[in-house]
Order: structure tokens, then C-alpha cells, then sequence
């Protein structure tokens, strides 16, 4: 076929101050990880305030993270982060292929447990807007009522609420949860749509005839979202 | 030097191989974006240096004088963020590593260019949204936004948060392309320990851009979060720690001390190389001690938090990785100076910038380390002595070295000399202006008054009137320099390819450089500064090209 | 060619790491939550960061392919944790040093204002 | 030779045991500092006479440094900058560590003034007076935004953060008035927080002390002449405390439970203790509570209570008992706030 010379051409471009399209491609990928170490310190700071409150309330950060977060919902979302891992890795393992409308089958897969993602985050959010489980000012909940209720299913927990001073710092737990969950969401929500433009260009076929680099960084970036999922989950939801 | 009588100016560049006001807006020339970024840079350094001159001028009487308390905060919050995020940190790398990193590793251009030009975008959106906040919203909390009161404060400190993090973003990516850049272009032959200083310096820099700047865009979001939500994060009254703010604001801030001082250090060490005709004095080590300063001086951001209720425990940790960061920084001026021994000093303005540059690193490295001597510290802690300090080093040493570097590279950007008699004098005004502007300042910190004062007791009084006439013959050095270099640009006689008999690498090529900035790709053979024996063959043809 | 290696493996070497990462998923959960009463108080974070860092590394090392990248990428990888470690130390340490006088809600306050 | 070498400096006068440590650091940093600079810049115009360039295109020979030479370059400032961390911290310490027989005073930071407090003894704003000769302990909160209260004849500063106690503490070492300064930026007025400490003789003191205390019990008594209103004036200070001290974080005053027991029918109540013991929530107990809550702590209740000890005078405690005592066990309207 004709086009088969077209496609070597373009499988081998490259812009004209690297030596060739392998150079150019370790330069793009060293370039995204540089830019997942930028990232990292981006949330590292939320995770160090959340250390930090941890340290000075923790029985109230405790007894939050056991009652009020469902552990059930954030396990979920891990899978459903963890499998979504998996499908990019597979939609780039097949654009190693030039299989491009695999890659689009995948990266719909990985589009639609983001999706999933997203919807049981919004149940978990809608529901802490309902009990006041809010942020600094807006926070409403009557604590002590609150440990009243919550006796029997803290001392099935192994917690003896006698013992713990549950009281300050609650309204910090509920901020850094919906900063870090929220600028994570805002990450996925990225995601996505940087999954989804990749989408396109392989159903169109394009990763027949190109190299597969952009492909290959929109899933780092993707495994990213995962890794910082990875030490929110213990962290918010079982510590 | 006078230039060579065979010098002649080159038919094609990369000002003409293009035209068109398109060409420039779009271009992904590494050189033109460098050439942009001067001119921003330049701005911000005007502005900034104008709102300091009516600092001074409303600090030469102890009562208040030309403006009202209020004006005043808002002026120097002005002048600190101008000159911190719009000048400081971008000004060397931005300006002359842009432009100067792809041809010291012999390469056409930075790894991403598109990537350089988005950089440059950002950081004239940030900059224009960022004066825009602070004017409009009236800031001032000082360029340090402590909370509790920026965020219990009346004035609109949000958007100054979103704009200082667009501008971070631009530092980010910046570093970025860097460090690639660094990692992948250079050309056959030019191995780690051949790299010119000037290279390894912005790499250590860009490591402190890539991993500083997203936590001060963190903290803008959390600052910003306090203030619109009332998330509470760091508002005691609902438990949180104000000086949890401290450490994370200086987590990437004291770090940014050193994405302004490295590049300078990277050009005095350039301008001592070709100037004393010598390879720097103890290279490897020299090398060592950047990447040191790099990464040490993450750790030591704690020395801000002496008397800001920090433990004692973290307060000595804090101490002893200061010192270590004046070690490295002692190593480096010890291998200046012995970069002299058996050389063939010439003296020249660009010379002289880097010996006034170390005078000032001197000075206000040693003022540094007794700062970080905890037990001084707390007597020195947020008063004159302090702001004298920073910028001795920010700006005595920085902006040396920026003027360094103007003159080294001049001739190279635009083919043209300065008059070395005006360039001289202009000089010597910035120095004589500088001391007398920031030596009574030290005085005045030694006497205890504190900083961010607008008016203050009579007994300070004499020596701000000292404060305040060194700062108008500083300004008018400024302004001489200036108009020395924009004469130049128009009038000067032409430089040849290589007035300075400079051996580094960047010099290679025709002054102005060609758009891909080699005729010829380069080939290493030997280290930068290899001024033994006769100058290795270069593979420079010299032939003027057309566009290709 | 430099990701020659991660070609070696085929999705179902993939699919094994995916299930050993749900593995850890349970495995932490369990321990911080059902067996929680085994574990001693002072371990559970230790145990937790562990596995969160052991399934990390799992996903940086072979869904990200770190295993193939240049050495470099793995080590700016490995310095933005150490930074983002070094961090939380230093400022969780400066907590846990202060004068405990300082904040009333701070653990240990009530030994030096407490009783005479 | 310090002292010229202190008006060199311009240094303020030593008025503490810790200005001395500072001050002789100091000299010894500053000498040290000024000498190595000297020297660099002999040498250096020593080589640029020697070394001067003779021919344009010069050669040089490379000159590579022994391992002998790097190692003295780096050991000679290592050595020197962390001896000076050495004494810097010890002298630091020293100065975290006050001695346990310090006089203490609470400094309040406030837009733009600082309110000082002595346990059991009179405010003022703006003026600190204190004993020669005797160490001092100055605790520091802020009210609003962070101060920092900053002494230079002492050369002492510690920042004042609001919700949280920070502390300084001076020997001063002689008579007389000194500056008091703002040295964290606080705003519009920054500049004019001023205030002074003055150092008195250790008797005069003591009799300012008493007079001072005596004449604010006096102003109290004739500011509420009938006993009854004495006794008013008390249930409003307990009100003002109340807020002041934040005990609404967990006491209700409208019956509704909370953190802690509410305090709407509280006194002389019947009330179960964790031990199960019942008590009377009398005036004995209730003052008990405040200084030593968890001795005897009602079971119900989940939170421990912070002491209160030192952070409440006698007089301010009476003055909570009284507002306490105020609040009748009838149920308040639907709605009235806590």
C-alpha cells in the first residue's frame, strides 16, 4: 500500500532540533515526569496539613474518618480508580501495537470508570452537604449529639469514645477533605478530558501512523490521578 | 577590548531572517522569546525601582510625609511582589538562560518551544492580572501575605493569589524545559563535566522551579480557600495553625533565594572564566556546591520561623542546614577568587560587575550566616537588618550580576559594543548608591527598627537620610546604564563575533546568532574556558547563510 | 527501544499486577479496620503508608513503565517523594516539639497548665 | 573596646542578661566576618595587580587544586559557621528555658497596642513594668492578627499568635525605660504600636504592684457602691469572660447539651460524676472544675476539658461562678442562642 510509506514518514517525525523521533520521545517523556514530580509537591502540602491536624486532633479526625466517611464508597472508587489504571495501560499497550481503535475502545473504558468515579463522588458529596459535614463556617453538625448516637458502632469499632477527646479540629477534617478530594476530582476531571481528545484522534485512526507518545503521557498523567487516589484512600478513609 | 578592525555585521540573524510583528508574537525561537522576556523584565524592574525610590523618599522624614499609612503598605507590598515575582526570579534565568542554554549545550533550540512561548504568555498574563489585583484591590499585606491578616484583611487578597500562581506556572515550565533541554540536547562531545557553570547553574535552578513552585501555588489556593469559603485552615479560632502558612509560604520561598542567586552565580562565574582566562578554579567542586545549594536550600526554610513560635528542636535542625548552605556558598567565592591566581585578568565592565557582584554575595552571604545564628537572630528578626540582608544579596549581588550579564552578552544578542567610559561610570554610581543605600539599613536593624515601618522614632531619622540619598544615585546608575545600552543598541560600533577572546561555547557563532544559532553543528572537543595554548579548531564556517 | 522492555510484557502480566494491587486494597483495609484490634495503636499509619507506598510503587513501576524510562525519570520521581517526606517531617515534627504550653488543644498541654 | 565597638554597630544599650550573650556573639561574628573580608579583597587586588592580562590572546596553564586545597575550603567554613551554630543555639535554648521563678506577665497583642496582664494584679495598655535583677516571663497571645513583641535593649522577640501562648522571658540588668516595638506587620498602624518597659528596683515594684492593685479594687468599689450591683457587674464580666475564654465551644447557656454540661440550671444542681458519685454543683465545685476538670468529671461526657488554671484569676473565676450562677433553670424561649 501507498500509504504504508506515508505512515513510516509519519511514525518517524520528529521536530527538527531533536536527531530523531526515539530522542524526541525520551525528551517528552522525561519532560512528564518532570511534570508529575511538580505535581506531587502540589498535593504534598495538603497531605502535610492533614499530617499535621491528624497529629493535634486525632481522636476527632478518628472518629470522623470512622463514622462519617463511608469506607464502603471509598473502596469502591479504588477499584474503580485501580481498573481504570489498568484499561489506560492497555490502551497503551495497544497504540504500542498501532492497534489505534483499541486504544479508543480503552480509553472509553477508562472514560466511563472516571464517570463512575465522579458519580459515587458526587453521592458522598451531596451527602455531607446534607448533614453539615461542612468546611470551617459552614460546618453545622452537634457533635456531642452526634457522638451520642454513633455509641454502639464506635465500641464495635474498638473505639472507646470515654477515652478520646472528640471536639476540635472537626470542621479542619471536613476542609481538608473537600481539598483534597477536590482538587484530586478537578484532576480527574482533566483526566478525562485529556483521555477523551486522545479518544478521538484514535478512533480517527491516527495512532496507526503515529508514534504513540501521546498516548503514553496522557496515561502517566492518568496513573497519577491513580497514585494520589492510592494515599488518599487510607488516609481519609481508614486512619 | 576594542573590537577587531575585520569585524563586520552579519547579513542574515535571527532579527532579520524573519520580520513582521507576527514573527515575534509567534515565534518559537528561543532567542526572540529570551529577548521578549527582556523586555518584560525590564519593565518590571523600572516599576519596581520607582515604587522603591518613593519608599525612600517618604521614609526621609520620621513623620509621615508624601503619603498616608495606607498608601505606604500598599507601595511596598508593591515593590515586593514586583520585584520578587515579576523581576527576581524570572529576570537571569528567563532572559539570558533562554537564551544563552541551548547555545552553550550547541543546540538550535530548547527541548519544547512551544512550551517556552506558552511560558512566556502565562507569565505576561500573571504579571498583568497580578498589578491588576494589587492596584485594584488595594493589597497590603507585604509581599509575604502572613496570614492571619491577609486573610482577615479587608482588601481583595484572592486574586493576587491566582495571579502569583499563573506566574509560578510559568516559572514551572520554564525549569522544565530547562532541565529536558539539559538532559537531551546536548550536542556530541559536551559530557557532564564539560558543561559551562552558567549551565549547571540553571539546572540546579530549574530543579528549585519544578519542585518549589507548586507548593506556593497550593498555598495561594489555600490562602484563597480561607478567604472566600472560610475553610478555616489556618484560623486559630477554628484550630487551625497560622504557622503552618509560615512554613509552608517559605517551603517555596526561601528556595526561590536561590532561583535568583544560582544564575547569578552561573554568570559571575562565566564573566570570571573569560575575563581571567581560565577555567574556574576547582570546576568540579564548584559544580557540587550548586546542586548542593539547590537541594539544601529546601531544608532550611525554617530560619524564617526563628521567633514565629517554632520548636527549638526544628529551630537547630533548621540552624545547622543553614550553615551548610553557607559552606557551599564560602566554597564558591573561594574559587572566584583563586580564579584570578595565574590568570590574565583583563579589567572591564563586565569584570568589574562580577567583582562588585562578589563583594555584595561576600557581604551579605556573612550578614546571612549571622542571621542564621539562631540566638542573633532573634534580636535581627523582621527589622532593617534583615531587609538589608536580602537585598544585599537579592539585589546588590543579583542585579550585579544581571548587569554582568547585560555587558558580557551584549555583544553577542546584538552585535554591538557599549561605550565601555559611561558603561563605567554608571557602574560605579550603582555601587557607591547601593552601599550607601543598604549600610545605614544594617545600622538601623542593629538599633531595632523593625521593618515595614511607615513612620518611626526621631532617633532613626539620620540614617534614613542616608538610606534615601543612596537610593537616588542608585537610581540614577540605573537610568545611565540604561540609557548607556539603549545608545549602544542603536550607535554602537559593531562588536565582531567575539570581542572578548571567549572561549565558552555560546561564542561560536556570529554576533547577532543565526536562527538555529550554529552554521555548523557543534562538536565538544574540549571542556568551556580551555584557554591553553591556542584556540582549539572550531568547525564555525564563516559564511554568512541566507534563510534556509 | 527504550521501551523495548515493557513490551516484554504482555496484558496479562498487566492484569497480575491490577489484582495484586486490589489485594492490597483489601489488605489495608482489613488491617486498619477488621484486625484492628491486633494491630497496635502505633502501627497503624507505619502499616497503612506502607502498603499505600508498596502498591505506588507497583503502579509507577510497571503501569507507568518506570522500569523502561531513563534513570532519571525515577529519580526526580523519588526526589519529589523524598521532598514532599521531608516536608511533613520537619513540619509535623515542629508540632510534636513545640512547648506543648503553646496551644490548648495540643496534646500534652493540660501536664503543664494542669494541675499545680 | 565592646563598648566602642557597640556604638560602631549602633547597637541600642544592654539591658539583659540574654543582650549580653547576643552582643558578644555578635562582636566576635561581626570581627570574624569583617577580617575574611578584608582579606579576600587584599588578596584579590593583589592578584589583579600580579595577574594582569599582558597579551590579548594569552594562554593559561590549567591549574588543578590538590584534594588538600578542597578539603581546607570546605573545612574552614564548616568549622567556623557551626561553631557559631554551637553557642548560637546554646545561648537560644537558654533563652526558651525560663527559669521556673519567674515573675509572670501576659502580653496581649491588639490592633495596634499591647495589653499586659499580671496573674492577680493590674492591666495596662502599652506599659510594662518590671523588677530589676529578677527573671521575667512574658506570655504572648494576639487578639486578632500576629504581633510580635520585640524588645531591642533586651534583644528579645517573640511573635504573638493569635489562639496560642508563646513566651519570652529577661533578666533586665538595669534601671530605666526602654523601647517596646511591633517587629511583625500588623496593618494600617503598625508603625505607632509602640510601647515602653520601664525597670523599676526590685521594692519599688512591689509597692507599685500593691498600689496598682489596691487602686483598681478601689476603682471597682466605686464604680458599684451597693453590693448588689457589685454583684451585677460580676455576672456581666463572667458573660464578657465567658465569650473571651471561649467556653461556648462546649457549654450551651440555653439547656440544650453539648461538648460539656450546660450551664442553664447547672448551679447547685444534682449532677452524676464518672465515679458515680453524685455532687452538688456548688461554688466550690464549679471553681474546681475550671482549674482541675477531669478530678471530677460528670459521666456523659466525652470531651476532657482543658484547665484553666493560671489562665483564669481568682477574680475572674468568681466572676464566671456568678454568671453561672445567673442562669435560672428555666427553659429559654425556642431559638435563643447559645
Amino acid at each position: 500500500m501507498a500509504s504504508n510509506e506515508a505512515a513510516a514518514v509519519e511514525l518517524t517525525a520528529h521536530a527538527d532540533h531533536f536527531v530523531d523521533a526515539a530522542h524526541e520521545r525520551r525528551a517528552a517523556q522525561f519532560g512528564m515526569w518532570l511534570f508529575l514530580a511538580n505535581e506531587i509537591l502540589l498535593f504534598g502540602p495538603l497531605f502535610t496539613a492533614f499530617a499535621l491536624y491528624r497529629y493535634l486532633y486525632r481522636d476527632t479526625f478518628a472518629y470522623l474518618s470512622a463514622v462519617h466517611l463511608d469506607w464502603k464508597l471509598g473502596t469502591v472508587n479504588t477499584v474503580v480508580l485501580l481498573v481504570s489504571s489498568f484499561t489506560v495501560v492497555v490502551a497503551g499497550w495497544a497504540a504500542r501495537c498501532r492497534r489505534s481503535i483499541w486504544v479508543g475502545h480503552a480509553l472509553i473504558a477508562t472514560i466511563v470508570l472516571a464517570g463512575g468515579f465522579l458519580v459515587v463522588k458526587y453521592f458522598e458529596y451531596t451527602h455531607k452537604f446534607h448533614e453539615g459535614l461542612l468546611p470551617g463556617k459552614y460546618f453545622t453538625l452537634d457533635l456531642a449529639h452526634d457522638v451520642a448516637l454513633h455509641m454502639e458502632s464506635l465500641r464495635e469499632m474498638g473505639l472507646n469514645p470515654a477515652q478520646m477527646r472528640i471536639g476540635p479540629g472537626a470542621s479542619m477534617f471536613f476542609a481538608l477533605y473537600f481539598l483534597i478530594t477536590g482538587l484530586h476530582g478537578l484532576h480527574v476531571v482533566i483526566g478525562m478530558g485529556v483521555l477523551g481528545w486522545m479518544a478521538v484522534r484514535a478512533y480517527r485512526g491516527e495512532f496507526a501512523v503515529r508514534n504513540d507518545t501521546p498516548v503514553e503521557l496522557s496515561g502517566l498523567y492518568w496513573h497519577l490521578v491513580d497514585l494520589i487516589w492510592i494515599f488518599v484512600y487510607p488516609t481519609l478513609y481508614l486512619l | 577590548m576594542s573590537p577587531a578592525e575585520s569585524a563586520h555585521f552579519p547579513r542574515w540573524h535571527f532579527f532579520n531572517q524573519t520580520t513582521g510583528v507576527m514573527s515575534w508574537l509567534t515565534t518559537l525561537d528561543h532567542k526572540r522569546i529570551a529577548l521578549m522576556y527582556f523586555g518584560a523584565v525590564v519593565s518590571a524592574l523600572i516599576l519596581g525601582g520607582l515604587l522603591a525610590l518613593g519608599i525612600r523618599l517618604e521614609l526621609f522624614n520620621p513623620e509621615p510625609s508624601l503619603v498616608d499609612a495606607q498608601t505606604y503598605n500598599r507601595l511596598f507590598t508593591l515593590h515586593g511582589m514586583v520585584m520578587v515575582f515579576l523581576f527576581m526570579v524570572p529576570a537571569i534565568p528567563a532572559v539570558f538562560g533562554n537564551f544563552f542554554l541551548p547555545m552553550m549545550l550547541g543546540a538550535k533550540d530548547v527541548a519544547f518551544p512551544r512550551l517556552n512561548l506558552a511560558s512566556f504568555y502565562i507569565y505576561v498574563t500573571g504579571a498583568l492580572f497580578t498589578l491588576w489585583a494589587i492596584v485594584h484591590g488595594g493589597v497590603d499585606t507585604g509581599w509575604t501575605f502572613y496570614v492571619p491578616y491577609s486573610t482577615t484583611s479587608v482588601v481583595a487578597v484572592a486574586p493576587v493569589m491566582l495571579g502569583i500562581f499563573i506566574v509560578g506556572l510559568s516559572s514551572i515550565l520554564t525549569g522544565l524545559n530547562f532541565i529536558v533541554t539539559t538532559h537531551t540536547l546536548r550536542a556530541p562531545g559536551l559530557n557532564w563535566g564539560r558543561l559551562p557553570l552558567f549551565v549547571w547553574n540553571l539546572y540546579g535552578t530549574s530543579i528549585i522551579s519544578v519542585l518549589a513552585t507548586p507548593v506556593i501555588g497550593i498555598v495561594a489556593l489555600l490562602v484563597a480557600a480561607e478567604i472566600i469559603f472560610g475553610f478555616g485552615l489556618f484560623d486559630p479560632a477554628r484550630g487551625g495553625d497560622p504557622v503552618l502558612f509560615q512554613h509552608l509560604f517559605w517551603f517555596y520561598s526561601h528556595p526561590v533565594v536561590y532561583v535568583m542567586v544560582l544564575p547569578a552565580m552561573g554568570v559571575v562565574s562565566e564573566v570570571f572564566a573569560t575575563f581571567c582566562r581560565r577555567q574556574i578554579f576547582g570546576y568540579k567542586m564548584l559544580a557540587v556546591a550548586t546542586l548542593g545549594i539547590a537541594l539544601v536550600g529546601f531544608f532550611v526554610w525554617g530560619h524564617h520561623l526563628f521567633v514565629a513560635g517554632q520548636s527549638t528542636f526544628d529551630a537547630g535542625i533548621f540552624g545547622v542546614l543553614s550553615m551548610l548552605v553557607g559552606v557551599f556558598t564560602a566554597i564558591k567565592v573561594f574559587n572566584w577568587v583563586m580564579t584570578l591566581y595565574k590568570g590574565a585578568v583583563d579589567f572591564t565592565v563586565p569584570f568589574a560587575l562580577a567583582c562588585f557582584f562578589l563583594y555584595f554575595l561576600i557581604f551579605g552571604g556573612m550578614t546571612g550566616i549571622a542571621l542564621a545564628v539562631i540566638s542573633l537572630d532573634v534580636h535581627w528578626h523582621d527589622t532593617y537588618y534583615v531587609v538589608a540582608h536580602f537585598h544585599f544579596v537579592m539585589v546588590g549581588s543579583v542585579m550585579m550580576a544581571f548587569l554582568a550579564a547585560v555587558h558580557y552578552w551584549f555583544p553577542k544578542m546584538f552585535g554591538r559594543m557599549y561605550s565601555e567610559r559611561v558603561a563605567l561610570s554608571a557602574v560605579a554610581f550603582i555601587f557607591i548608591g547601593f552601599n550607601l543605600t543598604f549600610v545605614p539599613q544594617f545600622l538601623l536593624g542593629n538599633m531595632g527598627m523593625p521593618r515595614r515601618y511607615h513612620q518611626y522614632l526621631p532617633m532613626f531619622q539620620s540614617l534614613n537620610v542616608a538610606s534615601t540619598m543612596g537610593a537616588f544615585i542608585l537610581g540614577l546608575g540605573m537610568f545611565l546604564s540604561l540609557f548607556a545600552l539603549l545608545w549602544a543598541l542603536k550607535w554602537g560600533a559593531v562588536a565582531g563575533d567575539n570581542p572578548f577572546h571567549s572561549r565558552g561555547y555560546e561564542w561560536n557563532t556570529a554576533s547577532p546568532p543565526v536562527q538555529h544559532n550554529f552554521h555548523t553543528p557543534q562538536v565538544i572537543v574540549d571542556g568551556p574556558h580551555n584557554y591553553e595554548g591556542p584556540p582549539a579548531a572550531q568547525p564555525t564556517a564563516k559564511v554568512a547563510h541566507g534563510v534556509e | 527501544m527504550n521501551h523495548a522492555h515493557a513490551q516484554h510484557h504482555g496484558l496479562g502480566f498487566f492484569f497480575g499486577i491490577l489484582l495484586s494491587l486490589l489485594a492490597l486494597t483489601g489488605l489495608t483495609y482489613v488491617t486498619a479496620r477488621v484486625w484492628s484490634n491486633y494491630v497496635p495503636d502505633v502501627l497503624h499509619v507505619p502499616l497503612a503508608l506502607t502498603i499505600a507506598l508498596v502498591k505506588a510503587g507497583l503502579v509507577a513501576w510497571f503501569f507507568m513503565h518506570l522500569n523502561a524510562h531513563a534513570p532519571v525519570n525515577r529519580a526526580y520521581f523519588v526526589l519529589a517523594l523524598c521532598f514532599v517526606a521531608l516536608m511533613m517531617t520537619l513540619i509535623v515534627g515542629d508540632a510534636m516539639t513545640r512547648l506543648p504550653t503553646a496551644e490548648p488543644n495540643f496534646p500534652g498541654y493540660q501536664e503543664v497548665r494542669g494541675a499545680p | 573596646m565592646t563598648q566602642w565597638l557597640r556604638e560602631l554597630l549602633f547597637l541600642p544599650e544592654r539591658a539583659s542578661t540574654f543582650a549580653d550573650r547576643v552582643d558578644a556573639l555578635h562582636y566576635q561574628v561581626f570581627l570574624t566576618t569583617m577580617g575574611v573580608w578584608a582579606v579576600i579583597t587584599l588578596v584579590m587586588g593583589y592578584f589583579f595587580v600580579r595577574f594582569r592580562r599582558k597579551r590579548v590572546e594569552q594562554s593559561t596553564e590549567p591549574f588543578h587544586p590538590p584534594l588538600s586545597m578542597e578539603v581546607f575550603f570546605v573545612a574552614v567554613p564548616l568549622v567556623v559557621f557551626l561553631g557559631w551554630f554551637t553557642i548560637g543555639f546554646r545561648d537560644f535554648t537558654w533563652y526558651r528555658n525560663p527559669p521556673p521563678d519567674a515573675i509572670d506577665v501576659y502580653a496581649t497583642g491588639k490592633k495596634w497596642m499591647w495589653k499586659f496582664t499580671y496573674p492577680e494584679g493590674p492591666n495596662a495598655i502599652d506599659t510594662l513594668h518590671v523588677p530589676v535583677g529578677r527573671p521575667v516571663r512574658v506570655l504572648i497571645t494576639s487578639r486578632d492578627v500576629i504581633h510580635s513583641f520585640f524588645v531591642p535593649a533586651f534583644r528579645v522577640k517573640q511573635d504573638a499568635i493569635p489562639g496560642r501562648y508563646t513566651e519570652t522571658w529577661f533578666i533586665a540588668t538595669r534601671t530605666g525605660v526602654f523601647d517596646v516595638f511591633c517587629a511583625e506587620y500588623c496593618g494600617l498602624s503598625h508603625s505607632r504600636m509602640l510601647g515602653k518597659v520601664v525597670v523599676m528596683p526590685v521594692e519599688e515594684f512591689e509597692d507599685w504592684r500593691a498600689a496598682e492593685r489596691e487602686q483598681s479594687f478601689a476603682a471597682r468599689l466605686d464604680a458599684d457602691p451597693t453590693r448588689d450591683e457589685a454583684r451585677a457587674t460580676l455576672v456581666t464580666q463572667g458573660e464578657r469572660l465567658a465569650l473571651e475564654k471561649g467556653c461556648g465551644r462546649c457549654h450551651t447557656v440555653d439547656g440544650t447539651p453539648h461538648l460539656g454540661p450546660t450551664w442553664r440550671g447547672l448551679y447547685r444542681s444534682m449532677q452524676t460524676l464518672t465515679t458515680g458519685e453524685n455532687v452538688v454543683a456548688d461554688e466550690a465545685y464549679l471553681t474546681r472544675s475550671m482549674m482541675n476538670p477531669g478530678a471530677q468529671k460528670v459521666a456523659g461526657y466525652f470531651t476532657d476539658m482543658p484547665s484553666y488554671f493560671g489562665l483564669l484569676t481568682n477574680a475572674e473565676a468568681a466572676a464566671l461562678v456568678e454568671y453561672i450562677k445567673s442562669l435560672k433553670g428555666e427553659e429559654p424561649a425556642p431559638g435563643a442562642m447559645r
